[in-house]
């Protein structure tokens, strides 16, 4: 198996030491913006996933909060990677930071000698040389501060990018720094036990309700059904069009993607219990109404895709109708799919729900087989408390509960290990259980 | 034959949730007989805390039905790696739902991948392993224990599962993972006292385009020896963790309301004032709440994962 | 400053290797009770605090849970408690346990041996070098099992005990672990940050709200207080008598005794409201059957000392009518200190209800001087969010913070570091502010 | 002097607290006038982000009153260690009041106890080390920088704590903390980058009769060496932990309620669906509930206590 090489049309993890970025590599003119870098994306094509290349400035342009920089990407090799430190040489460093003042004045060179450091030097090492050589306090520190130095210097004039493929792993990262919001909050973790406790795998038909994820729920689900498996994907969202950048960016095959079937929440349930009075072309002329009506409700919430990640926000929509108006429509067809689906119920059922889950819960359960996971998504650890007690009280779910997470990262170095500094204060609650017959 | 999909009713030999109550479930076998210590056969009959099953009755009967026992009812369930971790019988200290599902998802293992365990150990993990990554894919696991390489190998054979799994009895510390398998894994897990050791196997099995890595430990000494180890043969995305679960017990709690607004007023003489008192403290509000058990559990293992990145030469 | 010794009427702490026990030591016939061993205490008077004690077996009876033994308790010194490890001198260790079969068959003495064996050997090294012997595995372990093995024999036979002073931090120690609902679920670190956030210190005035904490809260107050200090605690209950165990163990002197005024709540407020007309030896003949209807309501928390440790259980209410019946009772002069307090108003204001403390906040706030901190504690964070709520919209207190903490412990052993296995999992929670004027 | 007991009104000289909200107080010291950069005398005006404050203003104020700022107004509070912490200007890296308030618990402190503190820092820790041990005890600081001990000793002397306190600018790793204060302290606090090179020095100073010891250190290697050389020295009890705090972020939630039951029925032809549809979607529940912080502090440092036993010989 070789590595995969990156094509136009591919969503794109671009990393820049810790800092990751999906980006839709859509045409050869694409950019892509790094805090005040602008990279050409041109060179990529045809490339390997995991090469790295360099940011070579070819245009500063002043901005609003200082210059701004455009940059060709030139694909390097390893050994331009060795670390800064040792490019600089270091060596002498103070025992502690005793005879340390910390004036603000350290630093000799102005912001503006700096910045035209940066025009003239290409190469994040050269600049640190100088800012190094300049520092009246840097060989007096201790080497944990020097390198605590260097570090924060490295990554502010570090000049490598590398070009990943985008997994679940990195999207999850990426989403949840970015904006945890947009995905309703799922950490990591949570997102893994989610995946877990609904015990979807490559066997089985699986339901899915999302209120809006990136497509990082259905994409997760849909991964590890897996490629060249017979197991499926009921995504049912309460927008207008489903949420899906995870899942293109996955660039899953065309076999596997069909698999998942997204359908609005309101338009299936109606497929699914009338469905029989309409038949196959009887095209029912008040839904298209329907969907409208949906997208004009303020408390469902819609599909937008964040702005900066994918700018053709309306795509999705017009793939859906290029079937042309003959036939039935896109959405009709996968309401029937859905709902064949729904009438041979499901494996399990999976619940994170901007709304309150209780409605939800009562209209879907009864389409989960006996002896199925029930998982429960949500961010109001009150709502899943009285969610618990309802449906205890039915009778239908067993084994119930409610668990969160902590989740903490090590630094682990030579005579500095410890936690880090910062944790994520929210994992969101998990409600999980098995029904019953 | 229970873990390989899901399925509706129970079939002889299927292994079987019986579900008494979120702190007592049991995993028995549905064969309506078994031999006894003097080499007798006999029906089977499980007994519980709420009397016995007489097991060849749930043959047939469908996954989540309520089954009667003797002095109550239970529930039998098709197993699930979470349910089958939560009744095995501690043969070693085990890794649980919280941790692994970690584990999958940092390994990235999904349908078609290959994967290196070591050690089986009660092949908890193992089990979840093999969810993910059947029908497409295969575990190779590896333990120094004879006893319990074999019987993981029949376990999983008696699971249904015995396609997608290798069990070797193997040092891998000393040996590696087998020629056999050098550049074939797509994520190595370790689970070893001295894990350092084996990251160099770890290392040969990960195929030529890269993979994941993930040792865990219980102590910080291991972790340490074993990043140690990483980085000097090119691993990168070093990163270590804890994953720590707390449940919630969700209660109603009933809290007195008293009433102060009244010793303001001098007492009346008459008896009214006492039940005046009685009345306010009867006063109650109602409250659903959680809090986390007395006990939680406080470290399992630091869990370290790492990348080995494309085209590493591997000398 | 000489070590203090064991007195008669003394509370001690009895310490077991890691068990400690909170103990009267009321008289010389005073036994103690560790488990199934009993203890006799008289030998511990006039010797230092910080002594070790040997548990000489002086006669084992048949109990309901095996052989119940009686000790006499023998002063020892320092090097007769070298480790058992040493004194076995254990060497030879395996590399691992492949070649352990965990069979349970792997002890050879027999559990009526072992009985014998503790019978004879007056010594637990005696019995565990026994116990080595005969174990058919032990040489086979790794020394970190090995060690795990001798340590949970120790802990088995292990037969000295330490006599120590009781302190409040040894005291939330026992009573956190012995039944944690005894003092309201006040951990250790709950503790700390209630003395810290409402700044109780050698000056000024403290109010004080518990419904029972074994006495844990006042002590731990009036320990912070100080001794020959002027600053001054109104400790208000619910109950008939203050639950004061924790407090007569710390044996504070008589003059910083005198300064926690403990009164009932509904007693005192009726006393500062309507003080001025009842005077001084004008008893109000309802009180008392005011303090019997609140005995008799049964969702006050009453003030029953757990009957382990202190067994006479009503002795502090025959203390309390000790100044006989011609003036005024004991509890109406201490009403009096406490309502002139009261008008002075206070420095800060603590509370731990088991009742909803919306209207003990509404009556108490009042009393206390703007500027000065607030802290209530509870174990419902929802109670504790409506609070907040609630105090917010009243604008009288600013700063509001509602907090909770995670404790862990660690092992720190060369190879073997990691946090604590187990951890507990409720601190409780504590909202905090300031008041305004 | 606002330092020393509560006090009702503010007094010239007072540092107060300017108490805007949660996330924004200042310390400021109530003198009418200061010394500007050119050396002038001018009035003290102190800005906000709600506008400026003439100081002279809140001279004679009793502390919890309301303030008026040329754009909103403010709350003057009496300033206190917690306070204090949260309004101190970073100058070293500085615990905080959960960490602290365990110290002070772990090592016993209360009025009459003698503290052996190092290093100083910004003398966060020792205004709490001094409220809990004055106006009986005394506080022993020491800091190897010379301008941080100097500061230090500036601000006890204008906080009022003088009396309690003496500051020392002293390597203590390498001279030890004096031999005046040999057996003397009933308590030793470190906070260094090397604390086993100070334990012994910790060993001397503590009382004949035992004392309690704590360490502080961002690293784990640190406790574990600290932790050898208390061993060595006949510590005991020696434990270490951490404390970490959370806050509770309380909000009200709004959650749409969506009915699913009418789908269950043909629509209507009329347009009353479209208006049914909506109405069911505005019903709304509200929740009062809370989340931590998206970012909590995940780590502060390792608490190592110990204590030593009386009659100890100190040879």
């Amino acid at each position: 198996m070789s590595t995969p090489s990156i094509q136009l049309g591919d969503y794109i993890v671009i990393q820049r030491q810790k800092y990751t970025k999906l980006q839709k590599f859509g045409s050869l003119d694409t950019t892509a913006t790094l805090g005040k870098e602008t990279l050409e994306l041109k060179s990529l094509l045809d490339q390997p996933y995991g090469s790295t290349f360099k940011m070579c400035v070819k245009e500063t342009k002043p901005g609003k909060r200082g210059a701004q920089r455009q940059h060709a990407l030139e694909l390097c090799s390893e050994t331009e990677l060795r670390s800064t430190r040792e490019l600089l040489g270091i060596s002498s460093s103070g025992a502690d930071n005793r005879d340390i003042c910390d004036d603000g004045e350290a630093q000799a060179l102005k912001p503006s000698d700096i910045e035209q450091l940066r025009e003239e030097c290409n190469g994040s090492s050269k600049i640190i040389e100088k800012l190094v050589e300049n520092s009246k306090t840097f060989h007096a520190r201790t080497e944990y501060s020097q390198e605590k130095y260097l570090r924060k210097k490295e990554k502010k004039y570090f000049e490598f990018v590398q070009i990943r493929q985008p997994t679940i792993r990195l999207m999850v990262d990426i989403f949840y720094r970015q904006d945890a919001e947009k995905i309703m909050g799922i950490r990591v973790d949570t997102l893994s036990q989610i995946i877990s406790y609904s015990g979807v795998c490559g066997f089985g038909s699986y339901l899915l309700y999302e209120s809006g994820t990136n497509g990082l729920l259905p994409a997760a689900m849909l991964n590890s059904i897996g490629a060249g498996t017979e197991g499926t994907l009921v995504h049912m969202h309460p927008g207008n069009v489903p949420q899906k950048q995870a899942l293109l960016a996955l660039k899953l095959p065309l076999e596997q993607q069909q698999r998942c079937v997204s359908v609005n929440l309101y338009s299936v349930l109606r497929e699914f219990y009338q469905g029989g009075e309409s038949k196959e072309s009887d095209v029912p002329p008040t839904e298209p109404s329907e969907v409208e009506t949906q997208e004009a409700q303020p408390e469902t919430p819609t599909e937008e895709q964040p702005e900066s990640i994918e700018p053709s926000t309306k795509k999705p929509k017009l793939d859906d109708n290029q079937n042309g108006s003959k036939g039935p429509l896109r959405w009709q067809l996968e309401n029937k799919k859905a709902a064949a689906l729904m009438h041979a119920k499901f494996d399990s059922l999976v619940l994170a729900a901007k709304e309150h889950p209780t409605n939800i819960l009562e209209a879907l359960l009864p389409l989960v087989k006996p002896s199925r996971p029930v998982v429960v998504f949500g961010t109001c650890k009150e709502l899943l408390q009285e969610t618990y007690m309802e449906l205890k009280a039915t009778g239908k779910v067993t084994g119930l509960h409610l668990t969160s997470n902590w989740l903490r990262t090590y630094q682990i170095l030579p005579n500095r290990t410890h936690p880090e500094v910062n944790m994520s204060g929210n994992s969101g609650y998990l409600l999980t259980g098995y029904t019953l017959k | 034959m229970s873990f390989l999909k899901p399925k509706t009713h129970i079939e002889k030999g299927d292994v079987v949730i019986l579900y008494l109550s979120v702190s007592s479930m049991h995993a028995i076998e549905a064969v309506p007989e078994i031999v006894n210590k003097k080499g007798e056969t006999i029906p089977h009959i499980f007994q519980t805390n709420y009397g016995s099953l007489k097991v060849e009755n749930i043959i047939g009967v469908e996954y989540g039905s309520r089954v009667e026992l003797s002095k109550g009812w239970a529930h039998v369930l098709q197993p699930t790696p979470e349910l089958w971790t939560q009744t095995l019988p501690h043969r070693t200290q085990i890794i649980y739902t919280p941790d692994i599902s970690m584990i999958l998802h940092q390994l990235e293992v999904r349908p078609g991948a290959v994967v290196v365990e070591s050690g089986t150990g009660s092949g908890s993990l193992s089990h979840y392993f093999l969810r993910a990554l059947k029908p497409t894919g295969q575990l190779h696991t590896f333990d120094f224990h004879e006893a319990r390489a074999d019987q993981a190998r029949e376990e999983f054979r008696r699971h249904g599962l015995s396609d997608f799994v290798t069990v070797y009895h193997r040092d891998v510390c000393n040996l590696g993972f087998t020629d056999d398998l050098d550049g074939k894994a797509d994520a190595v897990f370790l689970d070893l006292p001295a894990p350092d050791l084996a990251v160099p196997h770890a290392f040969k099995a990960l195929k030529l385009s890269g993979g994941r890595f993930c040792s865990f430990s219980p102590c910080i000494e291991q972790s340490q020896r074993c990043i140690q180890e990483l980085t000097k043969l090119g691993f990168n995305e070093i990163v270590s963790m804890e994953v720590l679960q707390q449940e919630s017990v969700i209660k109603t709690r009933t809290l007195p309301v008293i009433d102060l607004e009244f010793l303001k007023q001098p007492k009346s003489n008459d008896a009214p004032t006492n039940s005046e008192e009685s009345k306010a403290s009867k006063e109650v509000k109602k409250y659903l709440t959680s809090s986390n058990p007395q006990v939680l559990p406080g470290h399992t293992g630091f869990l370290t994962f790492a990348t080995l990145p494309p085209n590493i030469p591997k000398a």
